[in-house]
């Protein structure tokens, strides 16, 4: 008799995997799980905590907030940060200090683990959103995070 | 002698078979030697190393703030315990006390990162055995739990969010709203896993009693997580010992005695309850408070060795560290779930048929970074 | 069982051993090399021990020697104990293999080979386990050099 | 009417312009070539709507991009294939090789020359339809077995020794779930078969014995078409491909349209057998009868469709219980139903409307 019943049992549980399968065909309609991606970029937004690669933001007077302590080179595990630095004038006191001449940020050795933002004592660096840094040249991706002739936002330091 | 040569001309010939290291079921690059008669195998040997980067040696020159980051690529589907177990290890060996708010988050996150990896694993499952929609299910699921991880701590996968002392950044406000979504979303997805999957009379013939391991083997082989506990082998670290929060939670550690193939997928789908009842528990009482407490921006633990065990996703992962009192540590092992896991495969592999060794594999749940280190 | 019982129990089997919790958070021994298997086949199967789980096997390079770290525990008595052993010279060393009395440490034994070169005695299938069998050196000791695939600073 | 007229015009040209025996010649590649192109465009339409059918089974889109909803997809996937190098494994046997993708899909299209789409567009009513078609589809499978052993790969290998053992196990609940339905009709041709569903669908006819008939059949038709969950031939977390796995380009593309015409094929013979062919529900349409087309593919596509949902929603079984299937349950079923449905007739308790 178990013959017959393990033939019910069976084909019942197929169809009660066939009806969860079918609701999901029916109700198809409301919309894929799927992204069709290219095609959302205007409302694609990244979460503000997203890390797409390191930046520097400056403000409208081309001034950033790094000093050059290079805490963020160290903590990098894997030497993707490259402060180029050398020592100039203060115009105000007239001492030598440090600054930053480049910073360079090898993004395809970055693994996005954050330490370098985490460490910045003076959060002169942050995550950018973009995620697209897909390129044909490898090269392209070792930046220079700090623009041409910017300077370090005064009061920082203090 | 002579009768011997007479026999083995009439043997049937066994012959080998490279499944991988690029192969739909190995899932990554294991590479496994089978020795094979007809369909019926004989013996599984497998090769590994296709992605070994050695992490321990490189901890042997980063600094521990550094190696939890590596601890990410390990298995990558427990990200986040992997990292706590590192962060623990540390904190204890400096001896740091942890605020509650964090114990708790960690383990809101740890139990979130064990639910993704199961739900990935329910898919990949699926897949193996031959039903190629589940894959998407589980992934839908897995893909809320995602979202929350990256709104919170900035990465899908390699989220690298604990660090030595607590946590990188607070959670996002909108996080506990995020999760009661999601528990309310998955109580209602999970039972349609069992419509789908568990009952199938077809995945019941191709698992129940497959791939059996006992008990004793299950110890003796080192078996952890839901293998071992699918062998009526009570091996769970976060009841045997407790870390973070999970002293504060009740949830059963789900066991069962069949020790097979069918008995590991059902302990994995239990575990999701049990997980979802923790995360439950905790998360209106998260307390408030610090989300860090201040280390010394270069750690140097104290001379020592230092062990510490978690419960990831696949199992028991241990971390030893051996410090000699400089920046890093002399010697740090880990031992990982996937690696004693995968050891015996060979084990419970052998006398049944290739079907049988994808889906014992399947429920084995190895990781191959995990493996491979 | 706490590390004194344990301490006094093991202490009676073997006088050679070494105890010791000094910078560890478990009981330490350090045993002879030619009493290694002895031993462990003793932990495992003494009632009152009971270590049946081989939960780390670790390889060291202790500088002079070369080492292996076991961490054991009892799935009955939850007891741990750590038991270390040192092999006798550096070049060549060789240990007895644990994989008659814990299955895991057959894996385990052939990743320490492939790392540090210890050979083990009795054990079935020693050969490299992560590296291919060609690769000369075994990366994970201190003296080990790889200009092409090491980067150290 | 319309087509027939056409074509009844292009046969009486043809025979005006030449001898007789050329004329019928012409006409006959005339024919073959108008069914090469419609079903290979058929096929590669079924190609695609299995691709649609899973992407909805699984929260998905599915191809939507080439052409209107992706309508042109398999046309430029199937051009792809066509411009592919066609690569072979070293000390293959080359001959044997070459000819395994022949094997499966010519076979595959002669069996869809008895199928009677509507009542004019028939190309072949032989006497023993039904005879032919199980014999001409078990020989698809000496052409994956010649092309998994001749492609010197393991994994192929593997696969073609299961599609062996399965396809002739069954081949026979095939036959004999056929055979049931036959025991009413009492007929092998097709288009008898059909008139004779003009007094109530077989299924209804024969009710309990021709729907577990039906059940066989389809069971046993999904296991013949090697699709999921029957697909041990080339599961992919198993073999990697099965038997095609050493197949590039258009070989490739002849095994994988061979699988959607034979499951076409399937499909039509159970329309046809168990759902009247191009009959009309209850006649409702009786009086334009080129709508038979229609409504043949219609029921066509609805048992297709329950085939891909078969294939979207259960896991494989493994191979020794793939035969279990058949040798204890199928067989013994199907051979209690013959009895069962002999008994019907000669009782005469079959439903006649």
């Amino acid at each position: 008799m178990s013959y017959f019943s393990d033939i019910y049992e069976g084909i019942k549980t197929l169809l009660t995997g066939m009806s969860v399968t079918g609701k999901y065909f029916i109700t198809s309609r409301k919309g894929a799980i799927t992204q069709q991606y290219p095609d959302n970029r205007e409302t694609l937004k990244m979460f503000d905590r997203f890390r797409g690669e390191v930046i520097m933001p400056h403000n409208e007077d081309n001034e950033h907030r790094c000093t050059g302590c290079q805490k963020c080179e160290i903590a990098c595990p894997n030497g993707t940060i490259e402060i180029i630095w050398d020592r100039g004038i203060d115009e105000e006191t007239g001492k030598k200090k440090k600054k930053i001449d480049q910073f360079v940020y090898h993004l395809s050795m970055c693994t996005m683990c954050g330490l370098c933002i985490d460490v910045c004592p003076t959060d002169a660096i942050e995550w950018g959103q973009n995620f697209e840094n897909s390129v044909y040249d490898r090269t392209t991706l070792t930046r220079v995070l700090n623009e041409p002739n910017s300077k370090l936002m005064p009061g920082v330091e203090d | 002698m002579e009768t011997e040569v007479v026999h083995t001309n009439f043997k049937s010939e066994e012959y080998f078979i490279n499944m991988g290291p690029q192969h739909p079921a190995t899932h990554g690059v294991l590479r496994l030697l089978l020795t094979i008669d007809g369909e019926i195998i004989k013996k599984v040997e497998p090769d590994l190393g296709y992605i070994h980067r050695s992490i321990e040696k490189m901890c042997e020159r980063d600094s521990y703030q550094q190696i939890v980051h590596l601890t990410d690529r390990m298995d990558y589907l427990s990200a986040n315990i992997n990292n706590e177990a590192v962060c623990l290890a540390v904190e204890n060996a400096l001896q740091l006390e942890i605020p509650e708010r964090v114990k708790v988050i960690r383990t809101i996150i740890g139990e979130l990162t064990r639910i993704s990896s199961h739900c990935l694993w329910w898919g990949v499952m699926g897949m193996d055995v031959g039903a190629l929609t589940t894959y998407f299910y589980g992934f839908r699921d897995r893909e809320m739990i995602n979202d929350i991880m990256e709104e919170t701590c900035g990465a899908r996968l390699t989220m690298n969010y604990n660090v030595p002392g607590g946590l990188m950044l607070d959670i996002h406000p909108n996080f506990v709203k995020r999760v009661k979504d999601f528990i309310a979303h998955f109580k209602t997805k999970l039972p349609e896993y069992d419509r789908l999957l568990t009952g199938n009379v077809i995945f019941k013939k191709r698992t129940v009693g497959v791939g059996v391991l006992s008990k004793e083997d299950a110890i003796s082989f080192g078996a952890s997580g839901p293998v071992g506990r699918a062998s009526g082998y009570s091996c769970d670290v976060r009841k045997h010992h407790p870390y973070s929060a999970y002293d504060k939670v009740t949830f059963n550690e789900s066991l069962k005695t069949e020790g097979d193939t069918y008995a590991r997928y059902l302990v994995r789908i239990q575990e999701m309850w049990e997980s979802l009842s923790i995360i439950e528990q905790l998360i209106d009482i998260i307390p408030e408070g610090e989300h860090r407490v201040k280390t010394n921006a270069v750690i140097k633990l104290p001379k020592g060795e230092y062990f510490q065990k978690v419960e990831t996703a696949r199992g028991e992962l241990g971390v030893y560290i051996i410090s000699t009192g400089t920046k890093s540590p002399y010697r740090l092992k880990f031992r990982s779930p996937g690696f004693s896991n995968l050891s015996l495969l060979n084990h419970i592999a052998v006398g049944g048929k290739i079907g049988d060794l994808v889906a014992t594999m399947a429920t084995l749940d190895l990781v191959i970074p995990d493996i491979d280190r | 069982m706490t590390n004194q019982e344990l301490q006094q129990i093991i202490g009676s089997w073997q006088p050679e051993l070494e105890f010791t919790e000094e910078e560890s958070q478990f009981l330490n021994i350090q045993v002879p090399a030619k009493h290694l298997h002895n031993l462990m086949a003793r932990l495992k199967s003494d009632p009152e021990t009971q270590f049946d789980y081989l939960f780390c096997l670790s390889g060291v390079d202790w500088g002079e020697k070369l080492g292996i770290v076991y961490h054991l525990e009892s799935t009955t008595k939850r007891h741990i104990v750590v038991v270390k052993v040192t092999a006798e010279e550096r070049e060549t060393p060789v240990l007895d293999s644990v994989y008659d009395i814990w299955a895991t440490a057959e894996f385990h034994e052939r990743e320490v080979f492939d790392f540090f070169g210890i050979k083990f005695i009795n054990h079935p299938n020693l050969k490299r386990l992560f590296l291919t069998e060609d690769w000369i050196g075994y990366p994970l000791r201190k003296d080990y050099e790889d200009e092409t695939n090491m980067i150290l600073y | 009417m319309i087509l027939l007229s056409i074509t009844e015009n292009i046969h009486n040209w043809l025979f005006s312009v030449m001898p007789a025996e050329v004329a019928s010649i012409v006409e006959m590649v005339l024919i073959a070539v108008v069914y090469l192109t419609v079903f290979a465009v058929a096929g590669l339409f079924l190609v695609l709507l299995e691709r649609r059918v899973a992407a909805w089974f699984q929260l998905r889109i599915g191809p939507n991009r080439v052409g209107y909803q992706g309508l042109l997809q398999t046309m430029a996937d199937a051009i792809k294939l066509l411009t592919k190098e066609l690569v072979g494994t070293d000390r293959a046997d080359k001959f044997l090789y070459n000819l395994a993708p022949y094997f499966v899909i010519i076979t595959a299209l002669m069996a869809l020359a008895v199928i009677p789409f509507s009542q004019e567009f028939h190309a072949f009513d032989i006497n023993i339809g039904i005879f032919f078609l199980i014999a001409i589809s078990s020989i698809g499978v000496i052409g994956i077995l010649l092309g998994g052993w001749s492609s010197n790969n393991k994994f192929a290998m593997i696969g073609a020794m299961r599609s062996g053992v399965q396809t002739i196990s069954y081949e026979l609940s095939v036959g004999l779930s056929l055979l049931t339905m036959v025991v009413i009709t009492g007929t092998l041709q097709l288009s008898e078969i059909i008139e004779i569903q003009k007094s109530g669908w077989l299924i209804v006819q024969g009710h309990i014995p021709a729907v577990i008939a039906f059940m066989v059949f389809m069971i046993s038709g999904t296991a013949e078409t090697n699709r999921a969950p029957f697909d041990m031939v080339e599961a992919e977390s198993e073999l990697g491909a099965g038997f095609h796995t050493e197949y590039s380009g258009m070989k490739f593309a002849y095994f994988f349209l061979a699988e959607f015409i034979n499951m076409f094929i399937i499909a039509a013979i159970a329309a046809t057998v168990f759902f009247g062919g191009w009959l009309s529900p209850f006649g409702i349409t009786e009086s334009i009868p080129e709508l038979g087309v229609f409504w043949f593919l219609i029921k066509t596509m609805v048992l297709v469709f329950l085939m891909m949902w078969f294939r979207w929603t259960f896991p494989r079984l493994r191979v020794d219980q793939l035969l279990t299937l058949e040798w204890k349950y199928l067989l013994p079923i199907n051979l209690v139903n013959i009895v069962l449905m002999a008994v019907l007739v000669w009782l005469n308790l079959t439903i006649r409307l």
